[in-house]
C-alpha cells in the first residue's frame, strides 16, 4: 500500500511540475483528438442537417445504419485503418501508418457515427413545427436548415463534445494505426497502458489522472451545455 | 376578386384519406372560416393553402396561377401567404429577433427591419418586449409574437389554425379583435380553421364546413347555423331534434308531414310522399304547461322522459310520440315546476322546422 | 489489394473451418464479458431501483456523479484494477492480476455506471403516476420497486445488453490486466491489436469479423427490445 | 358517521404553498365533492387523503386514529382507501393482471382472484376483455379498468380526481352512473375532485370550494350555487353580476340598498349602513322592452351595453345605472329585436339577490 501511495505523490509531482514528457504526451493527446474532432465535426452539421430536413426513401434505414456504427469496437476501426494504410493498402502509398495524421483520421472515422446519429437526433428533436413556421414564412430550404441547426445549437455542441470525449479516452484506434512509438505517436491512453506494464507506475498515474481530469471537464461541460436547454 | 382557388383536393397521409375533393375560392379581404370537428382535416387544408404539404392530387390556383408542382411558384406562394400554426412556436431567441426573422430572409437593410418591427411590436401591444427571449412568454404573448411575425411581411392572406384554441377569455377577445381590425386595414383575407361553431359566428363573412375530410356546406354564418345542409352538420351546430317525416300535403309553401304519426308543418316547397329529415333547434321549443294559444303552428303534448340542469340551463326530453328536446332557462324549468313523469305541451313554429331530402 | 483480399478470404476460411485458435479465443470472450455482465446486473437492478424509487437528499447529484463514471476511460478503470491487483496493492495477495477473473472484475467496474444509470434513468421514464397507483393499490415499498421494474422490463434488458456490449468491445481494461497471454487471458480485441502488429493479418481479420459480428447483434438486440416498446 | 378527518393541513411544494389550512370531515355513504379551479390544490388534497404524500403540517384522522407520522397506520390507511389518479395509468399487462393487482398484493388464492375480477370486469361492463393488453384500451376503458382496480378491494372510500376530465360525453355518464351505483350499493364513501361546477351538482351530497389552496365553503351543491360565500366562489360557480352597495333601510327581512345611487331591494337581515356585495345570477335576470308588471321587486331601465350570442343563449350587458348581464334565450332576444343602443327594462326578485358583507 505504501508503495501505490508513494506512486500517487511522485505522479501528483511529475504533473505540478510540468515534467517534460508528461507535458509532451498529453499536448500530442489534445491536439490528435481536437484535430479528430474538428474533422468529424465539418462533416457531421451539414449532413446531419440535410438528412434531418428532406424526407427520402430509406431515410429511417439510414439513420438505423447510423446507429448501428456507434458500437463498432475500437480495434475494428483500428484494423480497418491500419489495413487501408499498410503497405499493402490501397492508401499505403502515402506513408501515413505510425503518424499521428493516421490517429486523426482513425478518431474521425471512429467518432463520425456517434457525432452524425447525435447531430440527426438533436435537429429531429426540435419542434417539427420550427420546420413549418420557417418555411411559412418564406425561408428557402438552406435558410430552414440553418434555421433549425440554430434551434439545436446546445444539443449539437453537447454532440461534438461528447465525440472529443470518446476521442481522447480511446485506445484501441490509437494503438493499432499510431504504434505508439515514444515522442512521436504515443498518446496519454497508449502511454498508460504501456508505462504500467513496464512498471512505470508513477508516470502511469500521473497520466491517468490527467486523463481523468480531461475526461470530467468533457462530461461536465457536456452536462452544462444540455443543461441550458 | 377570388385571390385562391383550391379544385379537387386530395390528400392521403399513409392509409388515411384526410382531404377528399376539397374545391372552393377565397376572396380577397374576407374571413373566411374553415369549421369542423377535430381530425375532420381543417389543418391538413390550411397546410395544403400555405404550400407546406403538396396534395396526392387536385390544383392549386394562388393570383390566377397553378402553383402545384412548381417549386418556384410554391415558394412565391409561400413567401405571399401567412400562416400561423395551431400550437405557435417562436424561436429560442429574443421577441425582436422572432419578428425580423422573415425580413431578414427577404434582406431587408437593418434600419428598414428596425422600424417595421418596432411599429409592429407596438401595434400588438408588445412594445417593450423586444429583448425578451420569446420562449419565456405566456399562451397569449406567443400567439401575438406568432401573428406579428406572419403579418410583418404584409401577406396577402393569413391562414390562422384554431388561433385561440389554448386561451383564456381575456386574450381570446384581444387577438381576435386584433385580427379583425388587421383585415380591415390592410384588405387581407383572412382564413380561420376552429373546431367551434361560435368563433366563427363572430367572426367569419363565409364558412365553410368540414367532415371526414370533405367540403359538406359552404354560406353565410347564418345559413350553416339555422339550415344546415346534412345531418352532420346539423349535429355539428347544436340541432338536436332531428326527425324523420313523409310530406302528406304542400299548399303553397306551407307542408304538413307525417312524423311517427304525428302531422308537423314546415315551410318548405317538396311533394307529398317525399321523405325528409327535419331539423328543430332545441331552443326554438317553447314549453308550457297547458295548451297555450300562440302562433306557433305546430303544437303538440308530450310526456317529460328526461330533465338535465346543466349550468344557467335546462334540457328537457319530450315524448310527443316522438322524441323532442327543448332547452329552457333552468329558471322557466324552476317556474313550470317541471318533473320527469309530468305532460307538458311543446310548440314551435313552421319556420323553425328546417327539412332537407333523405 | 490483392493481398488484403487475400488475406479476408483467408480469414473466412478460418473462420468456417472454426479454426481452434479462432474458437479458442472468441469462446473466452464471450465466457469473460458474460461473467461482467451478470456481475454487473445483479447490483445495477436491485440498486437502481431503491436509487430511483427513494428521495432522499443528494439523490441529483448521486445520479450525476453516476453519469459522469460513464465516460471513464477504460485504461483508467485498467490501471485502478492493475494496481489493487498488483504484488504491491491491497488485493495483490489474491494473486489474480492476469488471469481472466481480473477481467472479468473490471469489465463489471467498467459497465456498473452506464449499467446502473440506465436502469435508473429506465425507471424514471416510467409514468411517475405508477408509483402512487402501486402505493395507492396498497404495495409495500418493495412490491412498488418491483412493479416499476416489471413496468421497464424492455429499456432495462436493453440497459444490460449494452452493458455486454461495452465490454465485449473494449480493449483497455483487458490488456492492463489480462496482460494478452495467448491461451489464458487473450480476447478478441487483445488478439486483433496484438496479431494486425505482428502481421497475422488474416488472423486479426478473422477475429475483427467475429467481433463486428457480436457488436452487430448486441446492437440490433437492443434496437429490438427497445422497439418492444 | 365520519370516517376521515383532516385538521388544519398545509402542504408546501418547493416555495409554492398548495394548501393552507384545509379541515373538514367525511361521512360514511356520503358523496362528497371537492371543487375549485385547475391549480387550486385539489390534487395535492386528495394526495394527502390517500396518504401518498406527507402535509407539511396537520394531521389526517382515519377511523378515529391519527395516521400522520405511523408508516404502519399510512399504510393501513392506504389499503382502505382507494384512489383514481386524474390521468389513470394501468400497468402494462392484460386487464386481468390490472384488476387482479391489488389482490395479489394481498396474497389472495388465484381461486379467489380469479372469481372477484371476473365479477367485478362484468360489473363496468369489461367482460371478454381479460387477455386484452390495457394498454390498448380507448381513455374510456381505461377508466373503466383503473376503477375497477381500485374497486376491486372493496375500499371504505374511493378518492377520485377528475374522473371524467378527458372522456367523452357517452363515456362520462356511464362512469358518473357507475360510481353513483356502487357507492349506494356497497356504502362507499367516494370524493370527487372536479373543475367543474356542473358535475358538483349532477353527483356530489355536499361540495367543498377550495380556492388557492383554502377551503372557502362546504355545503349543500344548491347552497354552493345560490349563496355562495365569497366573491371568488360567485365567480366560480357562474355569478356574473357582482355589485357593492349600502344598507339605507331594513324593514323585517326586507333590506333596501343603494347601488350607484339606484335603490334594489333585497332579503336579508343587515343593518343601515352596512357596506354589502350582491351577486344576481344573470339567469334571474328578466328582460323586456316595456316596464311590465310583475311581481320582481326590484325593476329597471337601461341602455343595452353589449350583445353576445353563445349558442342558444345570448348575455346583454346594459347599462342602468350599474352594470348588469341578463342571460337570455336567443330566441327571446330575437322576438325583443335587441339590440345594442336601444333601452330596454330588467327586472328581478328580491330573492335573487343574494348579500355578503364586503
Amino acid at each position: 500500500m505504501t508503495e501505490l501511495w508513494d506512486g500517487l505523490v511522485q505522479a501528483l509531482h511529475l504533473i505540478v511540475t510540468f515534467d517534460d514528457e508528461v507535458v509532451d504526451i498529453a499536448w500530442r493527446s489534445l491536439r490528435v483528438s481536437a484535430a479528430s474532432t474538428v474533422l468529424a465535426a465539418l462533416i457531421c452539421i451539414p449532413l446531419g442537417g440535410l438528412i434531418s430536413f428532406r424526407s427520402f426513401r430509406g431515410k429511417r434505414l439510414l439513420i438505423n445504419v447510423i446507429q448501428t456504427f456507434y458500437s463498432v469496437p475500437t480495434v475494428c476501426v483500428g484494423l480497418f485503418v491500419f489495413l487501408m494504410l499498410s503497405r499493402a493498402g490501397p492508401l499505403g502509398g502515402l506513408g501515413l501508418l505510425f503518424t499521428p495524421s493516421a490517429m486523426v483520421v482513425g478518431q474521425a472515422l471512429l467518432i463520425t457515427p456517434i457525432m452524425l446519429g447525435l447531430t440527426i437526433s438533436a435537429l429531429s428533436s426540435v419542434d417539427k413545427n420550427i420546420r413549418d413556421t420557417t418555411l411559412s414564412l418564406g425561408a428557402s430550404e438552406r435558410q430552414a436548415i440553418w434555421a433549425i441547426i440554430k434551434e439545436a445549437r446546445f444539443a449539437i455542441s453537447a454532440a461534438i463534445v461528447l465525440g472529443f470525449g470518446r476521442a481522447i479516452s480511446e485506445v484501441g484506434v490509437a494503438m493499432m494505426v499510431g504504434g505508439n512509438i515514444r515522442g512521436f505517436t504515443q498518446i496519454l491512453t497508449t502511454a498508460i497502458a504501456d508505462e504500467a506494464n513496464q512498471g512505470n507506475v508513477e508516470l502511469a498515474l500521473a497520466l491517468g489522472v490527467i486523463l481523468l481530469a480531461i475526461a470530467l471537464v468533457v462530461t461536465l461541460g457536456v452536462n452544462l451545455v444540455q443543461q441550458r436547454r | 376578386m377570388s385571390i385562391m382557388q383550391v379544385i379537387d383536393l386530395h390528400q392521403r397521409h399513409g392509409s388515411r384519406e384526410t382531404l377528399k375533393g376539397v374545391s372552393f375560392s377565397l376572396e380577397q379581404g374576407e374571413v373566411f372560416g374553415i369549421i369542423g370537428p377535430t381530425g375532420s382535416g381543417k389543418t391538413t387544408l390550411l397546410r395544403l393553402l400555405d404550400q407546406i404539404e403538396v396534395p396526392s392530387s387536385g390544383r392549386v390556383y394562388f393570383e390566377g396561377r397553378d402553383v402545384t408542382g412548381s417549386p418556384r411558384l410554391r415558394s412565391e406562394l409561400r413567401r405571399k401567404v401567412g400562416m400561423v400554426l395551431q400550437k405557435p412556436v417562436v424561436f429560442d431567441a429574443s421577441v425582436y429577433d422572432n419578428v425580423a426573422f422573415p425580413l431578414r430572409l427577404r434582406r431587408y437593410s437593418r434600419k428598414v427591419v428596425h422600424g417595421k418591427v418596432d411599429t409592429m411590436l407596438n401595434a400588438v401591444g408588445l412594445d417593450g418586449y423586444q429583448r425578451r427571449n420569446a420562449r419565456t412568454l405566456s399562451g397569449g404573448e406567443t400567439q401575438k409574437v406568432a401573428l406579428a411575425r406572419a403579418l410583418i411581411t404584409n401577406p396577402q392572406a393569413l391562414l390562422l389554425d384554431e388561433p385561440t384554441a389554448n386561451l383564456d377569455p381575456v386574450s381570446l377577445k384581444t387577438i381576435e379583435e386584433f385580427i379583425l381590425r388587421f383585415s380591415r386595414e390592410n384588405g387581407t383575407t383572412i382564413v380561420i380553421a376552429t373546431h367551434e361553431m361560435a368563433q366563427g359566428q363572430r367572426l367569419a363573412d363565409r364558412i365553410g364546413v368540414i367532415m371526414e375530410g370533405q367540403l359538406v356546406q359552404i354560406g353565410k354564418p347564418s345559413e350553416i347555423f339555422y339550415a344546415p345542409s346534412d345531418i352532420r352538420v346539423a349535429r355539428f351546430v347544436g340541432v338536436e331534434n332531428i326527425l324523420e317525416g313523409r310530406v302528406t300535403s304542400n299548399r303553397e309553401g306551407l307542408v304538413h308531414l307525417d312524423v311517427h304519426g304525428r302531422a308537423v308543418e314546415a315551410i318548405a316547397n317538396r311533394h307529398p310522399g317525399d321523405e325528409l329529415h327535419l331539423f328543430i333547434r332545441p331552443e326554438d321549443v317553447v314549453l308550457s304547461l297547458s295548451e297555450a294559444s300562440t302562433s306557433a303552428r305546430n303544437s303538440f303534448s308530450g310526456q317529460i322522459a328526461g330533465l338535465a340542469m346543466s349550468g344557467p340551463l335546462a334540457r328537457v326530453h319530450l315524448d310527443c310520440g316522438f322524441p323532442l328536446v327543448a332547452l329552457i332557462t333552468r329558471q322557466s324549468a324552476e317556474d313550470l315546476g317541471l318533473q320527469v313523469g309530468k305532460q307538458a305541451h311543446v310548440s314551435f313554429k313552421a319556420t323553425a322546422v328546417h327539412v332537407i331530402g333523405q
